[in-house]
């Protein structure tokens, strides 16, 4: 019998792992965004949002506090944070197609064993909506994907080749699941982390392309 | 004779847009940045056959009165937050060139209900893409190069070209007739200014039509602003128009 | 014998007469820069230089009002004007390329009679400067010359085909020198405007392109 | 670790600039918008081979010496205004790429002299094309179109193209090793705030190369800057240094 899954905010927790001190981060709709409550208050790192706002700090939580005028691009409201710096939607993309995002963290419907990324399209639905999320995956140095391992009906997820409209070829380099990090690699899919109480084969088993287990293969550390 | 583009009503703001008018109407999604009352004129104007440009083609009426109540306790959304779909709902639109048309999740926005009957076109755009190509109409380059979404459907049609071996694709300017923005204050030369987040794509849409239309919080007099912190200089901005100190509700936009 | 030849303050004075309220104007090096100085106080003309100033006022007079901060695109000081706006130097020029300015008035080495305009390198010299009339030239509404009539040596600076580099072509409308008004039209120069005491034949003897002479030629009125 | 850009001097700032660099040297032409410091730094370090983008090559300090004196009881000019001309002066550089090399009139700049003499290459770019490269280089646009030089010796050996019945030139990314600039205020994150008409290319330069390296008058906290009237944000800055309060003239840039 596996082990639990982790839940959303134990899987932004995780991707809070990767980010260092100076680095330009944005953070994607849904699961994403949850990080910006988990950095460290000695982390200091710059979030930028698609919207235009650079340097913000973490989504309110106070009510008192939510401005209308000072929200993330998931339109949720973020407080404000010495630094932050405010600029219109060209520049905002100026930055991201200039290469100045360090790690972006972006949901997925699908990711290949190539790191290709499918994210804008649901399936079933008639159309998708593409947001920044195509010029965060083609721009930014790192792709990090944070999702559930599985469908809601317990189809994989990662697999061989996409089945869902491509976003972007070959751009994810890490992908954090409720079960497993995996990173992905010019050899392939490279399983580093197991969630406490997942087993290699467990995980693949959920997975529908090989997985290497790396040598130093851990368990995930939250903290 | 004194420059002063500020106008008296959005009704006279909008008076001159035609049926098949393109429309690039500013904001992102949010309920703070949305030229709502803007909106509102060309939906009782009751024009048609229009293209909207912009992040979203809209919420819908239902689904804002349903973030309005649930939200209220966390984030109070102001009465006044029409947004596109309202001239989705009304069948004014033919045509959307947009980002982010379809919903997060399975419910459906009007434009997304409006595309499954067959009543709008959709130009699907990564929202960088987007933005620069607004930008350029604003800046007069006609055409430009991006890597975004070089493979994908996005390139379908489009020219790929190499420079210093990575590919990118030929993407055109996007100049509308009508630019229709949402700004904090102004001036009588039309100088703006923006509030946070509210700048997004009404700042970069500004200049970027053949009229630009800026609804504001406040005119003050030329002088006021800032020179070193005006955002839009007032030579992209054509009329001003200030929305009302008692926000109308949503079920009376007219 | 001819009249007098009218001075540089004179010219500008012609070209002020072309402006109108709400007008974005820019100003060229030289001659043009003068223009601010004679814009009739009641006149609403927004100056735009190519540094990135918009609105701003006339040159500076008075060294105790100068600001090394507040320059024109000539680098003489400027006052400050209410509503003035001060972008980059990219927006400057998407304002400029994007068929903001309303007029444009320059100074040229050669006019051709189809508006073609040499401006950017003076005779004899190894090299040129194109700084900002190039792209005022191809992309403002209406460029207008301001010019002396000939070179000092007496050469025509107006003619039938440049012999100087072309700056930009059949971009011309007007030219305000210091003997005459000429228009460039569809169907060739067309004498406006003489300075008080010039004949047309005389101020065609010192031009080297056909001029026919407007049914209403006017004497220049500079008030 | 709290992220602070700010580097404590010159010498430091510009250490890793090589022979052959590629610098974007900001300013306009006059006084006020120079890094001056960053430039005698690298004179005093001497690199060669080195490009410089720009509006000018410099005045030369004989011109400038003799501006500010003539100019003194009109427009005092600062007694620490070195220009791009210090390091034509002494041979550093290779090539020019400048929309305002040649003077007007018929003095001559050192740049003018240095290319007489064979010793540099001009690219003679029009200053609006100049800034959209260097533009597209930040913006992470390779190449663009724009009508400005059809016709003329600027379109010698580019590819020429029509979009709507106009003709416009391809113009590529000007990207550089360094940008060297100068702007008023910085907080440690690198944002910036300019001062008046000295914004110009300082601004437009910010980010567009590898490394971006501001000088500045002073340095202030964290959260002093109003975000809506930062210029730069600090994402295209990598370091900034400030400017010696009392200035040191021209005769001792070392």
């Amino acid at each position: 019998m596996a082990g639990e899954r982790l839940d959303e905010q134990a899987m932004a927790l995780r991707a809070v792992k990767e980010f260092r001190d100076g680095m330009v981060v944005n953070l994607g709709v849904g699961i994403p965004t949850l990080c910006s409550l988990y950095v460290p208050p000695d982390l200091d790192v710059i979030f930028h949002s698609e919207n235009g706002i650079i340097g913000f700090g973490p989504v309110v939580t106070d009510p008192a506090e939510a401005d209308v005028d000072l929200v993330n691009a998931s339109i949720q409201p973020v407080k404000p944070r010495p630094g932050m710096a405010i600029v219109d939607h060209a520049e905002s993309f100026a930055i991201i197609r200039g290469g100045r995002i360090d790690i972006t963290v972006l949901g997925a419907v699908q990711v290949s064993e190539r790191g290709d990324l499918a994210n804008h399209q649901l399936p079933g639905k008639a159309l998708g909506s593409l947001g920044g999320g195509m010029d965060l995956a083609f721009n930014a140095k790192r792709v990090i994907v944070v999702m559930t391992h599985t469908t809601k009906d317990g189809q994989p997820k990662i697999v061989r080749e996409l089945t869902q409209p491509l976003t972007a070829p070959r751009c994810v380099s890490l992908i954090i699941t409720d079960i497993a990090v995996v990173e992905v690699t010019p050899q392939g899919l490279l399983l580093r982390e197991l969630v406490p109480g997942w087993t290699p084969e467990e995980v693949q088993a959920l997975t529908a392309a090989p997985l290497k287990v790396a040598q130093d293969l851990k368990v995930m550390e939250l903290l | 004779m004194a420059v002063n583009k500020v106008v008296s009503s959005f009704d006279e703001a909008v008076a001159d847009i035609p049926d098949g008018a393109v429309l690039l109407i500013g904001g992102f999604g949010g309920p703070g940045e949305c030229p709502s009352y803007l909106i509102a004129a060309v939906a009782r104007k009751g024009v048609r056959d229009l293209t909207i440009v912009g992040n979203t083609g809209g919420w819908g009426a239902k689904r804002i009165h349903e973030l309005r109540e649930r939200m209220a306790s966390i984030f109070p959304i102001p009465p006044d937050w029409y947004d596109p779909s309202l001239l989705v709902e009304r069948g004014q639109v033919r045509r959307g060139i947009l980002a982010f048309p379809a919903a997060p999740g399975h419910m459906l926005t009007p434009f997304e209900e409006a595309y499954i009957r067959g009543e709008v076109e959709l130009e699907l755009v990564p929202q960088g893409t987007l933005a620069e190509r607004i930008r350029a109409a604003r800046a007069g380059i006609p055409a430009f190069y991006t890597p975004t979404g070089v493979g994908t459907f996005v390139a379908e049609g489009k020219e790929v070209r190499e420079f210093d071996g990575r590919l990118y694709l030929l993407e055109r300017a996007l100049r509308g007739d009508f630019s229709l923005i949402r700004a904090h204050k102004a001036d009588r030369y039309g100088n703006l200014v923006y509030r946070g987040s509210s700048r997004t794509f009404n700042a970069t849409m500004a200049g970027a039509s053949r009229v630009t239309i800026a609804e504001v919080d406040e005119v003050v007099e030329a002088g006021e602003l800032d020179p070193e912190c005006i955002v839009t200089p007032g030579v992209y901005v054509d009329r001003v128009v200030v929305r009302p100190r008692q926000p109308r509700p949503w079920h009376e936009p007219m």
